[in-house]
């Protein structure tokens, strides 16, 4: 007989998971999953105490990841992931910050908070599930759409060029920048787990397919675009944030593109504004 | 450890006593924008949160600052924001979440005169309305309406423990008048200040529900770390915290929500009352206006008109039962306010026939009492 | 003046930038603090940081002030032309305008008291103190606030390390207030010196 | 191309001799572990599960416990484990 | 010219039908943002626009899609966005600045049921009072509540219409019932349907003036390009446009943008009434509800008890003639609508002693008749 | 006799100046108004009719430049500059739409559309008056103030590194990219000009002192401020983006950056969208 | 059935993804624009994209539909066992329903017509027309529609290119409707085939 | 280093000779022109305008109508036209 097909043991990551809300509402095929999957195995892997963690997401699809995880987590507004995780790291600078979301909602709506939470080198990990589109609300055209690509909004095509999302963040100030896909798991697991344990802005890029409504107007099933991942990327560590640009027609770059050290905001203002050393005291019982 | 509470008296207009306030009531957070004329309050916590302890950032927008409140909020500290008319429309969908996530955390008003950018620089009351149904869907709000200096700092603490006893932001609607008007504030000695903090569960972790409600209809609140696991949505959800999609749930969530403050309006509503109890003309005002009614009723006693003032020092939930009560007496009602009639509006609903007067204008200047005796004699004519 | 409440109302107003706020901040301060009197001071200002019209009203009174705003000054601060355009006729006939010399060219329709504040402040090489010399000017014509009062507020007002520099101003206003007095004095004998 | 991940990982995952479990009932049939289960050690079932999907079905004792399956699965549905002995 | 309106009978949901009304009314530009329930009314106009010579395009958010309708409208062309709750709420601060540019536009909220994020693909009226409130200051708004998808057709091209006559927003207060509901909706030929645009100013361009009204309150409005050099603000201004910071032009301007409004009320309110003549309980509704209204009212007839309805097609500027006409001659009100308790206040304002009841609720599906059925018993019990 | 000190001629810009609004609100020093100035001769310059002009400002002490221009023009609200500029572009591309407004106008508040108009490559020229803060309400810290500098809410100092804002631009999708000092007037004057008769989002960095909310708290006079724009500036034309930060310790690079071609938005809309001849005709008549 | 006014009430659900939303829009655009009634439809669904339960409600009438909620309907089409477990009791005793013979395991507690709808349209290579030809065998045992109508309604509610492939899915389900109604006119000769 | 503008401009602006007018009224008196004029044609005067400031007056006739003095002063009170001769 094969090795049984039904398990004995619970899947390693129930502990991580609120078993009692799965099965997600993620469709067949979503890659959501399979990045939400592989950045728990990093929390994990961390070896940080759970409740030393957040999770916050923002509104789509992918920002039900904070629906999912059970550690202290929040679902908040379209677009305001970030801004209401700024609020956690500087309260509570000892807890460790990942926003979880969607390219729609960290970069249509949510773009501003981006920048600026990268320019302030908010010690936060931010998580985008880039899909190319607004799944959640059927796959209109995103900031992230490629040109020409088809969506609910653009039949005739996208009119827009999408951001170069690494190079975007760089330019606001991340001291941390990786792409990856969601099939390259365990590379983004190791990325996760990286960003988790440095200071700083970290920023991790993942393609992931929406089949359903991204991948159907485009005439992709989820196999094609995993074969995509697969076949048209190459990995480039260090490669020039400029050359980045989404575009399986040439090969997509992945990689850890930027990781140096500058002081993050919560280091910097409390060096700054709380020169006694009893601050520090107070701000634990506060 | 030495207290940072400015125990004496202050010459300092109602910003700065509104920090000081704030301070004082063991807040720890400010998330701020610049706005005329609120950006006193945010410059106040900018120099004395790192004094206390407490952080001060300065976010990109409204909406970012309204948000990071909340997230700092979880983390189990006092929280707040202040804004004007643009940035108060900006903050009113994260205000949505702050209701629905019971999350504590108290957000000024200092109001101008708008629509839109309107006089940025003079005082108006215009955004009551707002205050009260400005995010979409149902809710109920807590706004305070403080008309001195002293009550800007009286009211901020009362707002943080309102806030955190019914876990809901509070709104204080103050306005360019008081925000800017400098007066004597008294700070009295730390120990003596009541300062309320959100009850912290107890149980077993594993079965906590974050928003299972204790006796006054509020549940416990853990803070980020405490190790409850929670989870926080802004979806409709269940007392475990988890989005459910059904219109029982909404019913049960939504009656969770309306209820802590309806059913708490005694513990919440307060008013003052002046010379009422003969009046035949009760005058409703609130915030730098009930200055001027104050004022109106005065001069038309020496007139010899009845006139008396019902003060409302929460305007949120609105005191029905007073002008019902009221409106079994008195043959008219006057309401004071810098707006084209928004809190006499809501006189006039509980009003039944009595005729419900507005002293009020367009914005930009206060009242001056002369109007209120003008109506006052019209309507006893 | 003989009502039951002994109640002063003043209007300090000129140019954005020259420190009338600050000037009607001390001027309450000293009041509230100093001399234990009820106060109130509100302003009006306008969208430019520099150059637009300014005004600072303080009433000072020995019971709570409920109404906070100035419809006929006791005093009447002027600092520049426009302000005194505006606000010359909101002054009680019985009150007092007080004026900065250079910047004001009152139409003589009454008496007033003057001070070339600003270009005493120049003289001081602190331009930006033409306020606090008209402060002490003020604090020596009228009987609104009291010496020390006036001193300890502007103490507790002004940037640390300026508090030096702004008492001298101070002491120069208030000490041309004295002089000019004493020749009104002369002038009008019989007429007390405090005259609001 | 079935392979690809085996060069990347080779180097740091310790070639073990693993079981593979699923958890049917949670598959939703999306095929990427099958796909690109580096020893082609999973297919597709016949039978349906009560969400009406395929769940896979282990074909070869050839499992690595590489994990890579447990990752990439969207549904906690699959997972390896050190085969003992 | 080939016309583009798609005259025929169409089996449409609601938001397709709102398209299609606007693309008849001549709309031009639409600035989207996707959102449950309204996308629809997006994806529609991104097909259609380009057909007729349009422009669809999609902001990075609501704050975007709104502000950037205000732009096309001042090149002369008809703008339109459409959203729902959240989206609303952060729309706010733009509908200030259109109310007080007296920029035309059209928004449509597509209502879910709320706060917050609430439940996205449930249907409510939750936002009726933020509608009329939901920006800082005061000032006045029309919006209308469609009930089927062809009045989604009809209302749209009014909404138009009643935009370009007073130059200023109109809301289409939907909801997600009607949004999503497909229907018969018949779209007449072109030539028959009433369109009407913006006056254009005529006289000469060095003396002109933005807002210097015409007879009907409201001024003529030149386009980018006409050579009038225009200057538009948020500021309080005078009819030239001019910011001037003080109370009286803030008056002036507040009278002329409440009064275009207000005075025009006869023209701006539709109602419709269903055997309200004889009844002893007046049922105020609208939107999707008024189905349920309408349908309780059929009930109660059969049951022997008179009621009959009042269906408010325009719920801002609210018609408190009328309720206070009825409140002379009805036992009793019952507002039905999806929400806690909004138009209701409006009616129980309007009411004297009447008493107004609320049949209503939380939010997520419609009232059933048999709700508004029984608290007509009670009532008359 | 010395040449005459008064004027018998108008100021050669009077006609594109609403002459009723002055003197505008500017403090004496203030550099916005210098900006204002090489901006409008820019636009005499360009030999465009000036009805085919559209100015818009969001709000702010540079905002108010909307107020001030003869053309039609648009004071909107704050942060909402380009948005309201993007649909004014949209439904007339014809009208050349020129944004003037000031740092925390547009990157502050108004980041998001920044970054979303330039990456649709939105044909209209954007001026930043950079003050290095918040000069209307009184000079709080903005996201372009330096690291360490005092601000009305940074007493001891900004502990939060600015935006490299030629940088973001350029990452962003920016097709020109410039930076100038209010100094540099003729040099400003130019690349306005250049902008406006180019297609594409154009980005013209100006920086200008506020000597009341940022120069007085920073001990620097407006003529010390000019001074470091005179002696610690450096023009180096085609420089690397990377290497644009504000920093007067070293020298700050002015120049222009960027300037290359993509179809604008406008264009590509009308292409993909519009392929019936006849809609153009239609949309004249619209 | 004879009311005054001839109503019709269907509830078509199953799982997002099926279709379900289109069949009832097409079922109501055939009564409305082919048959000339009045018809509405409601549609129920949740935030999944895909698996979630999903209801559409279509009232067919003679008269102006003001209600447009089904509380029982005379026909429930459902095409999952989830959705057949929420609505199996929102039948009129008297009415009928008609699921996937595959994907419903009917309780047994009354009569139902089934088609294997879903596996048809596999075998057709085509899985999401499932909703097609249940709409065709729904058409074929029901006198909700005339088959015109319904196939007209198929013609402009289905994606360009498609149109003759999901007629023919029409078809398939249409003819095993008449088919199983043969049977069933066998079965209990005596009962008319149109059931609702 | 008041010459700095100089060089930049040399090349493109012909040296003419101008004459440059002061709208004293609109001038706040920020001295920029002042100080930045390549030929210091101009200082302040010591007379003071309505609002308060001194405009500067023309202390050579070098003007060489470069406008430079135009573009930079934010008030529109000075501006440079050719010298008629
Ligand atoms: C303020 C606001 N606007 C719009 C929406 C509607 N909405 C929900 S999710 C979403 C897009 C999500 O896109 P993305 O972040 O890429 O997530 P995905 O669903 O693709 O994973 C939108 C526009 C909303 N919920 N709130
Ligand atoms: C929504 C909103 N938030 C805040 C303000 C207050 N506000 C007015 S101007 C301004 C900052 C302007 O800074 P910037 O754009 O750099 O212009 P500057 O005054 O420095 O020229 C702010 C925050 C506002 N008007 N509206
Ligand atoms: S719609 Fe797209 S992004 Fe959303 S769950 Fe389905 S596949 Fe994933
Ligand atoms: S662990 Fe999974 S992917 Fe790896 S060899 Fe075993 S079955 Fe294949
Ligand atoms: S990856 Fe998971 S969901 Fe997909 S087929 Fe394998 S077990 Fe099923
Ligand atoms: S405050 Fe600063 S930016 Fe504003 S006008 Fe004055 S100097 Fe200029
Ligand atoms: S134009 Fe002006 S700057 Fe140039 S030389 Fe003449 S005075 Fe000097
Ligand atoms: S640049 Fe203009 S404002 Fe400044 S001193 Fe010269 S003339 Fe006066
Ligand atoms: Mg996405
Ligand atoms: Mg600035």
């Amino acid at each position: 007989m094969k090795n049984s097909g039904t398990s004995p043991t619970p899947h390693p990551l129930e502990e991580l998971v609120r078993m009692d809300r799965i099965p997600h509402i993620w469709c067949p095929g979503c890659g959501t999953g399979s990045v939400f999957t592989s950045s728990l195995s990093a929390i994990k892997q961390s070896g940080i105490p759970y409740n030393q963690f957040a999770m916050v997401s923002g509104i789509g699809c992918s920002g039900r990841g904070a629906g999912y995880i059970n550690i202290d987590s929040f679902h908040t507004t379209h677009g305001r992931a970030i801004p209401f995780a700024t609020g956690i790291k500087m309260a509570r600078p000892d807890i460790n910050v990942i926003v979880f979301s969607g390219d729609g909602d960290l970069f249509a709506i949510g773009g501003n908070h981006f920048i600026h939470a990268a320019r302030r080198n908010m010690d936060i990990t931010v998580i985008c599930v880039n899909n190319l589109t607004y799944g959640m609300t059927g796959g209109q055209v995103a900031a992230t759409t490629p040109f020409r690509a088809k969506s609910a909004t653009t039949a005739a095509g996208n009119p827009d060029s999408p951001f170069n999302l690494p190079l975007l963040a760089y330019a606001s100030g991340a001291t941390y920048v990786a792409r990856w896909t969601m099939l390259h798991a365990r590379d983004l697991a190791d990325a996760v787990q990286e960003a988790i344990l440095r200071k700083g802005f970290s920023f991790i890029e993942v393609l992931s397919p929406c089949p359903v409504n991204f991948g159907r107007r485009n005439r992709e099933k989820s196999l094609d675009t995993l074969r995509n991942y697969h076949e048209n990327t190459i990995i480039k560590n260090g490669a020039n944030p400029a050359e980045l640009d989404v575009d399986f027609g040439k090969k997509v770059v992945l990689g850890k593109f930027i990781d140096i050290d500058r002081p993050t905001c919560d280091e910097m203002y409390r060096k700054m504004y709380w020169p006694q050393p009893e601050t520090d005291e107070k701000r634990k019982t506060g | 450890m030495k207290s940072h509470v400015l125990t004496g008296e202050h010459f300092i207009n109602g910003d700065e006593a509104c920090a000081e306030g704030a301070i004082a009531a063991g807040c720890k957070f400010f998330g701020g924008y610049p706005i005329t004329p609120a950006t006193e309050v945010a410059e106040q916590m900018s120099v004395r949160l790192p004094q206390v302890g407490g952080t001060y950032i300065q976010m990109e927008d409204e909406i970012a600052a309204m948000t990071s409140i909340l997230g700092a909020a979880w983390t189990g500290v006092k929280t707040m924001t202040a804004t004007s008319g643009p940035g108060f429309s900006l903050m009113m969908e994260t205000v949505g979440l702050a209701v629905v996530t019971e999350t504590p955390c108290v957000v000024v008003n200092v109001q101008r005169a708008g629509p839109s950018t309107g006089l940025p620089t003079q005082g108006a009351q215009g955004d009551m309305m707002q205050a009260r149904w400005g995010s979409h869907g149902d809710y109920e709000i807590i706004a305070l309406a403080p008309s001195s200096p002293q009550e800007m700092f009286d009211l901020t603490i009362a707002a943080f423990n309102l806030s955190e006893t019914y876990r809901t932001p509070v709104f204080i609607m103050s306005d360019e008048i008081v925000g800017h008007m400098s007066e004597k504030v008294i700070i009295p000695d730390a120990r003596t200040i009541k300062t309320i903090s959100r009850t912290k569960p107890t149980g077993r972790k594993d079965r906590f529900k974050p928003y299972q409600p204790g006796p006054n209809g509020v549940a416990p609140m853990p803070a980020i770390g405490d190790g409850y696991n929670v989870h926080v949505t802004g979806l409709t959800h269940d007392e475990k915290g988890y989005p459910v999609m059904s219109v029982d749930t909404q019913k049960e969530m939504m009656d969770r929500l309306l209820g802590k403050i309806r059913n708490n309006r005694d513990d919440i509503i307060m008013t003052e009352e002046y010379l009422l109890d003969d009046a035949d003309i009760a005058v409703v005002s609130y915030g730098v206006s009930a200055r001027t009614a104050y004022t109106a009723v005065e001069q038309a006693r020496q007139n010899g008109i009845r006139m008396g003032l019902l003060r409302l020092i929460t305007v949120w939930p609105f005191p029905e039962d007073k002008i019902r009560a009221l409106s079994k007496r008195v043959k008219g009602f006057i309401t004071v306010e810098i707006n084209m009639g928004q809190i006499s509006r809501e006189v006039q609903r509980c009003a039944g026939t009595v005729p419900s007067y507005l002293a009020g204008h367009t914005g930009g200047a206060v009242i001056p009492p002369d109007d209120v005796l003008k109506i006052a004699k019209e309507a006893l004519a | 003046m003989a009502t039951e409440t002994i109640k002063k109302e003043v209007i300090v107003t000129g140019f954005g930038g020259q420190g009338i706020v600050l000037a009607g901040k001390i001027l309450g301060m000293a009041a509230a603090l100093g001399d234990k009197k009820e106060s109130t001071l509100v302003q009006s200002y306008g969208p430019e940081s520099r150059g637009g019209a300014c005004c600072a009203q303080v009433i000072i009174s020995d019971r709570t002030i409920q109404y906070p705003y100035v419809k006929t000054a006791d005093v009447l601060v002027c600092m520049s032309q426009s302000a005194y355009e505006k606000y010359k006729d909101q002054v009680r006939p019985e009150g007092f305008l007080i004026t900065d010399k250079d910047l004001v060219n009152p139409d003589g329709r009454r008496d007033f008291l003057d001070i070339p504040a600003t270009r005493m402040a120049e003289e001081l090489g602190r331009k930006m103190m033409a306020n606090i010399i008209m402060l002490g000017f003020v604090t020596a014509v009228t009987s609104l606030i009291s010496e020390k009062a006036a001193r300890d507020a502007v103490l507790s007002s002004v940037p640390k390390g300026t508090e030096e520099m702004n008492l001298k101003a101070f002491t120069k206003g208030h000490d041309y207030g004295l002089s000019k007095l004493k020749g009104r004095e002369k002038k009008a004998a019989g007429q007390t010196g405090a005259i609001a | 191309m079935k392979y690809w991940r085996v060069p990347l990982d080779s180097g740091e995952i310790q070639i073990t001799k693993g079981v593979v479990h699923i958890i049917e009932e949670r598959c939703k049939g999306c095929g990427y572990c099958i796909e690109y289960c580096p020893r082609e050690v999973l297919a597709f079932s016949n039978k349906f599960n009560a969400k009406g999907y395929h769940p896979p079905l282990v074909k070869t004792e050839d499992c690595l416990n590489c994990h890579y399956c447990e990752l990439l699965c969207p549904e906690f549905a699959i997972f390896s484990e050190a085969a003992i002995g």
